[in-house]
């Protein structure tokens, strides 16, 4: 008991929640910006192994790394674009298009990274973003350990949470979003895009899910490899149920998963002679579900979610 | 009015796969008219007036639009953003509103170009609230849609159109959900509007309206314009024949003696989300040969009472007596083996799966039917022959009983429901808004089918917010406010309507 | 400017020439990388046909990796007819393989023809069990399927290597986490001598054409095309919404326990945590090229098999790496839909309007 | 011998079936040893990687059908179709990491037997370690991965009888950002030595600063002062005794396990002595020569590992 007290209250065990829940924040962000408007993007678990293949040999290539960072987004925008325009103007189904896309991305950065690196054993190291250590503001108690032991992308993180935000609920733009994802025949009738919105948002969406996958190989590690995503885009779609679509508690929703995560590690450290290792593998998952079917009750979906809209029909 | 010209639709012609919804029709609209465009059910006026905001791109023809200046020019077709720089406006059939956003966030919506940073609130919120002092209509401004009545969802689409300073409104059947009292609020405002130089083109079934508020008439028949004329010089019964091609008959409403009781509604209540389907201690009783009709304003229970009694609806305490059985299990199932007859007031979402077809949507209701399925297989070809016999009987139009049921327009759809429901000689119907929406002749069907049941031995229970039709059918009103039922010893309109607003209980 | 009109009625041609035009672009397009990767293009058409027809064993492997396809094909369709977006059934592909190895590895030892049912039964029943869960959440908590079906795969497959450990670890595995292997006569009969395609292959078959015809012709399916068409109507018609997901639910489940039986006791012998290459997530791709057909899935299913194997093959023939072949299916599949959606829709450019009569 | 330099001039087509990308670090091992027979001359070598179990049959079978000579791999999860398989095509030789026996005539096996340099690794650990806690992530628990654990765990143990080990395995063969979290939640518990089975474990030692101890590959090239050591695999001795036997047409059903231990270089341990105390240098060189010489058995244990609490 005492230790899990002392887990729970550890600088370490907080900053790793924060690590482990960065590229999960990209991905429920991204999740959210396709969903409310309408559009499901099961794309994401391949556009994350896109984003972190691109990033990561953008860098190796000779970008910086803020360009591996733009390479990966801009990736993540193209798979993007091809959900988009296969479920937007074709209005085809999310559930497929969205697989299609996952195993599309995943086979091309596959494909790409082996005819381009025959030969390795392994795969060669870039190097990754620093720890930002800000002088006074890493000084603080427990805070500064937290947040000044993350890397750059973790605070563009947590600053697209706050723009997502924003852009959602203060700028026309995002008003017009979220009107596209309940009724697309509103946004039509007054003279906006349907099929702009729609595109736009699942592009740019994407565009957030790659960044997620391009911290895993320019952030937490420094290399690519194969399977390396590990199922973390699925687990986005998850959380932004949990999270009802709402950006702040889509970083809440991510870091809580990260926490379980982290904490699962550190328990299995203390008792795992006890419990079989799976069970804590479980955890997370498990409790995803949990949260999920409490939350449910008061989710309310974007009701144009997986309804294609086409101009002119009824 | 003037004899400015504002409008003009040159020659618009519009087909669907094999469907002709406007074949040529050329309109003119002056500075402050009211034009009522009228027809039956799918005559294309709804088509004609979305090629006139942009929603569907015309296969032949043109628009001119008369621009600050009152010069007549182009209008770029195909793109409603085009119709809205022009001036036009266009409050639609069906709700065009994000339900997830509030009042304020749908009128403003587009108004703002999409790449500014900020919104400005306050200053759209002034705007509406001047339009609002200025024209009567009212909403709340921070309330999201989706909780808001039809009525108030309704002055929203206006404002909508009124936000972008339109100088030509079309308003597709905008009293369909509104009161009476509401529908001429409405249009004493839009009359004080025209005044100041609005045009508006509206589409109504309600001729009252039509011949109280309009200043010329336009009719439509299959897709062709067949005359116009001045309201001046109409009346029901010029329209009627101009409409349809021939006179409509009224059938008759004969005294008959009410016979044992079919349905007791004792001290019912529900509880529910929101005041619209809540009911509190409600009883009624419902007998043989007697159609007992429910006048109210949408959103005072009626959805609750109409779900109780259709079985969708579980109640809170009291009981239900169908035919001196008590019913226990709450469910559609239920009320159809007991012998109850359902028209739900939304077809389309309660009352057809519009991807199966009229066939297989005319046995939805028994699928344990011998006549229709042995051992759980289905007998298709017992399914197809009673479509066929129905459709006949019914007189059900459309691409045939094989084809899909959403492609049978709004009218149809109604009677095979009705064909679907007097078939098994029901001891209870519920008729829950049965003619919204609906054109005269249509309307007129429901009727005769509705009092040819009560002939046979139905009892009836009609709810419909048409104080006309329920008077014109009802043997028995009861009014229905906040929840509560009270019977209505008397069938003054006047009266009634002051019940309805819940001013004599 | 460009507008989207369905089509009245897609012509016969059409709806047949179509897919397999698009099959053509989609093979057309895996030229590409082929010459990224620098090889012979004519030569790996060549390989790929030869990989696919160009001998018995090759035949018979595509048969081989169609089986579970098929299965978890009809598991999407039948669940996606009803709109019960079952995600899992990967998961529940694996729960059938579980409760076919636990039944059949000697826990019961009995004859080929009671032992071989009794698999299968298990099998199914617990896939069956696999997807009720998530309905009932979704039913009873309004807990979205996709997202758990989608969770509790991961579940499953963490609770399949705990079992693999444990209570299903084959004592003579010397120490792998694998299950012991199916009894001899639990083991479905292969269908030919030295091949591997197995007799699941033809209980494929025979689930496609059951499911095909009850969708059809029975209550059961017409009801569940009901619920799934417009849940609010087929209520109000007297349909027991629940019961009929439900219904659908354990069939959809079993039928991806069958996926995971076939696989286990007609392929491999016994259970190990990577018996499935993702036949689950495959499987809803077959069931939506099938457009939700039962019978349309066995079609698909064979195609995507086929383009499977013959990529694969062809990429080992050509030395090109083998991720080749993952490409060429997942082209196919954005190939295919789009085809699919022009045999549907018409798209034509409308000449503007803009001024005319002025 | 003439005849041997025939074939070798013309040189021996193999091809190898990998179940995981090349990457993975025991892949890696037998995909450098045929890389570098292949440079040489001695073979044409062809790959496919990342074959699903499922699939692995057809794969065997479509290299035999093009008459591939010798077929390398790993069968641990289709033991008993891989025999079916080589017994279809007797003329092409089998070799194949197996955790059962060969199969006459044509069916050899092989396994990652470096329980011996993993032995010794765990001495420098154990001698390293100040907190006594040594943690270790591993991948999944199987025997090749458990085997070495518990013959690291004995090293270790030996120079250092308190020594308590946290074990984990993340379930997954990549995931390195998952490996370097449960490293640093170790870290967090008191573990001042990393055992590296996966990618990931070594980095998190290097931003905490600690030493790790490397497996399979040698990683100090990558991470300069943090491995104390590694025990390395080297496929070569395997290989090339099999390339050999096929070019001299007598390769036959044998274990080719023993090619993997220390005595023929199949094994090897790396010390970077500047991190090692010299009299623990010391005693890792006795027992490794006490192993060369067969008068110390390292013993085999293929039991999942547990935590010490
Ligand atoms: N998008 C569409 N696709 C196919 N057919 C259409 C479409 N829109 C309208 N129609 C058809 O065109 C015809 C005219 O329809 P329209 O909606 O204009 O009628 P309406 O006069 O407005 O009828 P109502 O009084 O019922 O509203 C009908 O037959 C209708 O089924
Ligand atoms: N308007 C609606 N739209 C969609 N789904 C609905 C609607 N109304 C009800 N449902 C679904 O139908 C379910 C209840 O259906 P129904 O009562 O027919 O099922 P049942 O088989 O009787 O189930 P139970 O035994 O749990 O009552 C609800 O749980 C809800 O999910
Ligand atoms: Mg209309
Ligand atoms: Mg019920």
């Amino acid at each position: 008991m005492m230790d899990i007290l002392q887990i729970l209250l550890s600088e370490s065990f907080w900053a790793a929640s924060l690590r482990i829940a960065t590229p999960l924040i990209f991905g429920v962000l991204g999740a959210l910006l396709c969903e409310k408007s309408g559009v499901l993007n099961l794309g994401i678990e391949g556009i994350f192994v896109a984003g972190a293949m691109a990033g990561w040999m953008a860098v190796w290539l000779g970008a910086g790394l803020w360009g591996g960072v733009i390479v990966a987004a801009l990736v993540g925008a193209f798979f993007g674009l091809i959900h988009a325009i296969l479920t937007v103007p074709l209005g085809l189904s999310q559930h497929v298009s969205g697989l299609g896309v996952t195993m599309f991305a995943t086979s091309v950065s596959y494909f790409v990274y082996r005819t381009a690196l025959p030969n390795v054993s392994s795969p060669p190291r870039i190097e990754p973003f620093q720890v930002l250590d800000i002088p006074i503001l890493s000084e603080l108690p427990f805070l500064g350990p937290v947040l000044f032991q993350q890397t750059g992308l973790t605070w563009l993180a947590i600053f697209m949470v706050g723009s997502v935000w924003y852009v959602m609920n203060r700028t026309p733009l995002g008003v017009a979003i979220q009107a596209v994802g309940d009724n697309p025949d509103s946004v039509d009738a007054q003279g906006l895009s349907v099929y702009g919105l729609r595109i736009g948002a699942v592009v740019a969406g994407s565009a957030l899910m790659a960044l997620g996958g391009a911290f895993l190989t320019m952030s937490a590690f420094d290399a690519f490899f194969f399977g390396m995503v590990n199922g973390r885009g699925w687990v986005c779609i998850a959380l932004v149920i949990f999270a009802s679509w709402r950006p702040g508690k889509a970083f809440l929703g991510a870091l809580l998963f990260g926490a379980f995560d982290a904490f699962q590690v550190r328990l299995q450290t203390e008792v795992g002679a006890l419990v079989p290792g799976q069970v804590f593998l479980m955890a997370p998952y498990i409790l995803s579900i949990i949260a999920l079917v409490v939350a449910a009750r008061s989710a309310d979906y974007p009701r144009a979610l997986l309804t294609p809209w086409f101009k002119g029909q009824r | 009015m003037t004899q400015q010209k504002i409008l003009s639709l040159n020659g618009l012609s519009k087909r669907f796969g094999s469907v002709i919804a406007n074949d040529a029709v050329s309109l003119e609209l002056h500075k402050g008219e009211v034009l009522a465009l009228l027809g039956e059910n799918g005559a294309g006026k709804t088509t004609l007036m979305n090629m006139l905001f942009g929603h569907y791109m015309p296969d032949e023809g043109s628009v001119d639009v008369a621009d600050e200046e009152g010069n007549l020019r182009p209008l770029a077709l195909g793109h409603p953003q085009a119709a809205l720089q022009a001036g036009i406006g266009m409050v639609h059939q069906h709700f065009t509103l994000a339900e997830n956003l509030n009042a304020l966030d749908n009128i403003v919506l587009g108004s703002e170009p999409l790449r500014m940073l900020r919104r400005d609130r306050a200053g759209a919120r002034a705007k509406i609230e001047r339009i609002m002092a200025h024209t009567g209509l009212t909403a709340h401004l921070d309330v999201p849609v989706g909780k808001m009545s039809v009525g108030e969802r309704q002055r929203v689409e206006i404002l909508k159109a009124l936000y972008r300073d339109v100088r030509i409104l079309v308003l597709d059947e905008p009293t369909a959900v509104l009161t009476p009292q509401e529908a001429d609020t409405l249009f004493s405002n839009i009359g004080a509007m025209t005044r100041e130089g609005l045009s508006v083109i509206f589409i109504s079934h309600k001729l009252r309206e039509v011949l109280a508020f309009s200043h010329q008439i336009a009719v439509l028949r299959h897709g062709v314009k067949v005359g116009e004329i001045a309201t001046a010089d109409a009346n029901e019964r010029v329209i009627a024949r101009m409409m349809v091609g021939a006179d409509t008959q009224e059938t008759p409403r004969e005294a008959m003696e009410p016979g044992k009781p079919v349905l007791k509604l004792e001290n019912i209540s529900v509880v529910g989300r929101s005041k619209r389907d809540t009911l509190e201690n409600v009883s009624l009783t419902v007998r043989r040969h007697e159609i007992l009709g429910i006048a109210g304003v949408s959103g005072n229970g009626q959805s609750a009472l109409a779900g109780l009694i259709s079985g969708l609806t579980r109640p809170s305490g009291g009981s239900i007596v169908v035919d001196h059985i008590g019913i226990t299990e709450h469910h559609p199932q239920t009320m159809i083996r007991e012998g109850v007859g359902r028209i739900p007031e939304d077809r389309h979402h309660d009352g057809i799966v519009g991807a199966m077809s009229v066939a297989e949507n005319m046995v939805i209701e028994r699928l344990d039917d011998p006549e229709v399925q042995s051992r759980g297989l289905l007998k298709h070809d017992a399914i197809s022959a009673n479509a066929d016999r129905l459709a006949a009987d019914y007189d059900v139009r459309g691409p045939g009983v094989n084809a899909r049921a959403r492609l049978l327009s709004g009218g149809n759809i109604q009677k095979m429901i009705l064909a679907r429901v007097f078939e098994q000689n029901p001891k209870l119907i519920l008729a829950n808004q049965p003619t919204r929406g609906l054109d005269m002749g249509a309307a007129a069907e429901v009727a005769r089918r509705l009092l040819e049941a009560r002939a046979r031995g139905a009892g009836i229970v009609l709810i419909s917010e048409d104080l006309d039709e329920v008077l014109s059918l009802a043997d028995r009103v009861m009014v229905i406010h906040d929840g509560e039922l009270i019977e209505a010893n008397t069938r003054d309109r006047e009266k009634i309507g002051l019940m309805m607003a819940g001013e004599m209980a | 400017m460009i507008r989207i009109e369905p089509r009245q009625a897609p012509s016969r041609l059409m709806t047949l020439g179509i897919p397999v035009l698009s099959a053509v672009v989609a093979l057309a397009l895996a030229a590409i990388p082929l010459a990224f990767a620098g090889a012979g293009i004519a030569t790996a058409y060549q390989e790929m046909f030869k990989g696919i027809f160009g001998s018995v064993f090759a035949f018979t492997e595509m048969l081989t990796r169609a089986t579970p396809l098929i299965f978890t094909g009809l598991a999407a369709a039948l669940a996606f007819r009803a709109r019960l977006w079952n995600i899992g059934a990967e998961g529940q592909l694996y729960l059938g393989a579980m409760a076919a190895v636990a039944v059949g590895a000697g826990a019961v030892d009995a004859p080929g023809f009671v032992l071989i049912p009794l698999v299968i039964l298990f099998g199914c029943a617990a896939g069956a069990v696999g997807m009720a869960v998530p309905t009932v959440l979704k039913s009873r908590f309004g807990a979205d399927e996709v997202v758990t079906t989608l969770l509790l795969n991961f579940v499953i497959l963490i609770f399949l290597q705990m079992m693999l450990e444990g209570p299903l670890k084959d004592p003579m595995g010397l120490g792998w986490p694998q299950s012991p292997p199916i009894l001899d006569q639990g083991m479905l009969p292969p269908l030919m001598d030295r091949m591997r395609v197995h007799s699941g292959f033809i209980i494929a078959l025979v689930a496609a054409g059951v499911a095909q015809f009850m969708l059809v012709r029975s209550v059961w399916g017409f009801k569940l095309r009901a619920v799934g068409e417009n849940a609010a109507a087929a209520r109000h018609a007297g349909i027991r919404v629940n019961r009929s997901m439900m219904s659908v639910a354990l069939v959809s489940g079993a039928l991806a326990g069958m996926a995971g039986v076939s696989e286990v006791a007609g392929l491999k012998g016994y259970l190990t945590a990577d018996l499935s290459p993702g036949f689950g997530y495959t499987g809803i791709v077959v069931a939506m090229l099938a457009g939700l057909s039962p019978a349309g899935v066995v079609v698909s299913a064979l195609f995507i098999a086929s383009v499977f194997v013959g990529a694969d093959s062809m990429s080992r023939a050509m030395g090109v790496s083998s991720y080749l072949a993952d490409l060429v299916v997942s082209m196919s599949l954005i190939c295919v839909l789009i085809g699919g959606f022009t045999a549907r829709y018409r798209i034509t450019r409308v000449k503007p309007l803009r001024g005319e009569g002025a | 011998l003439t005849s041997a330099g025939v074939a070798a001039a013309e040189s021996i087509k193999v091809a190898a079936i990998y179940t995981l990308p090349v990457e993975q670090q025991w892949i890696s091992r037998i995909h450098k040893a045929l890389n570098t027979a292949a440079e040489r001359g001695d073979i044409e070598y062809v790959f496919s990687e990342n074959v699903a179990n499922t699939d692995y049959e057809r794969v065997m079978r479509e290299y035999a059908e093009q008459g591939m000579q010798l077929i390398v791999g790993e069968v641990f999860g289709l033991e008993r179709a891989a025999r079916k398989v080589a017994g279809d095509y007797p003329e092409t030789a089998f070799l194949m990491g197996s955790s059962f026996g060969p199969v006459a005539p044509n069916f050899s096996v092989f396994d990652n037997w470096i329980h011996e340099p993993s032995y010794l690794s765990g001495m420098a650990a154990g001698a390293a370690t100040e907190t006594n806690v040594i943690g270790m992530v591993g991948g999944y628990a199987i025997p090749e991965v458990n085997r070495l654990m518990h013959a690291f765990m004995g090293g270790a143990r030996e120079v250092n009888p308190d020594v308590k080990f946290i074990v984990n395995f993340i379930d997954s063969w990549y995931d390195p950002p998952k490996a370097k979290e449960s490293a640093f939640a170790m870290m967090d518990a008191g573990a001042d030595i990393m055992y590296a089975e996966r990618f990931g474990v070594s980095d998190a030692a290097v931003e905490r600063g600690i030493k790790a101890v490397g497996n399979v590959i040698d990683t100090s090239g990558d991470y300069p002062g943090t491995i104390l050591a590694s025990a390395l695999w080297h496929m070569e001795a395997t290989i090339d005794k099999a390339v050999a036997n096929v070019a001299g047409g007598t390769f036959d059903a044998a274990d080719y396990g023993q090619y993997s231990f220390m005595a023929y270089g199949g094994g090897s341990l790396v010390l970077d002595e500047s991190l090692v105390a010299t009299n623990v240098v010391d005693a890792i060189r006795a027992k490794e020569a006490d192993i060369m010489a067969g008068m110390f058995r390292v013993n085999v244990n293929d039991d999942r590992p547990v935590s010490d609490n």
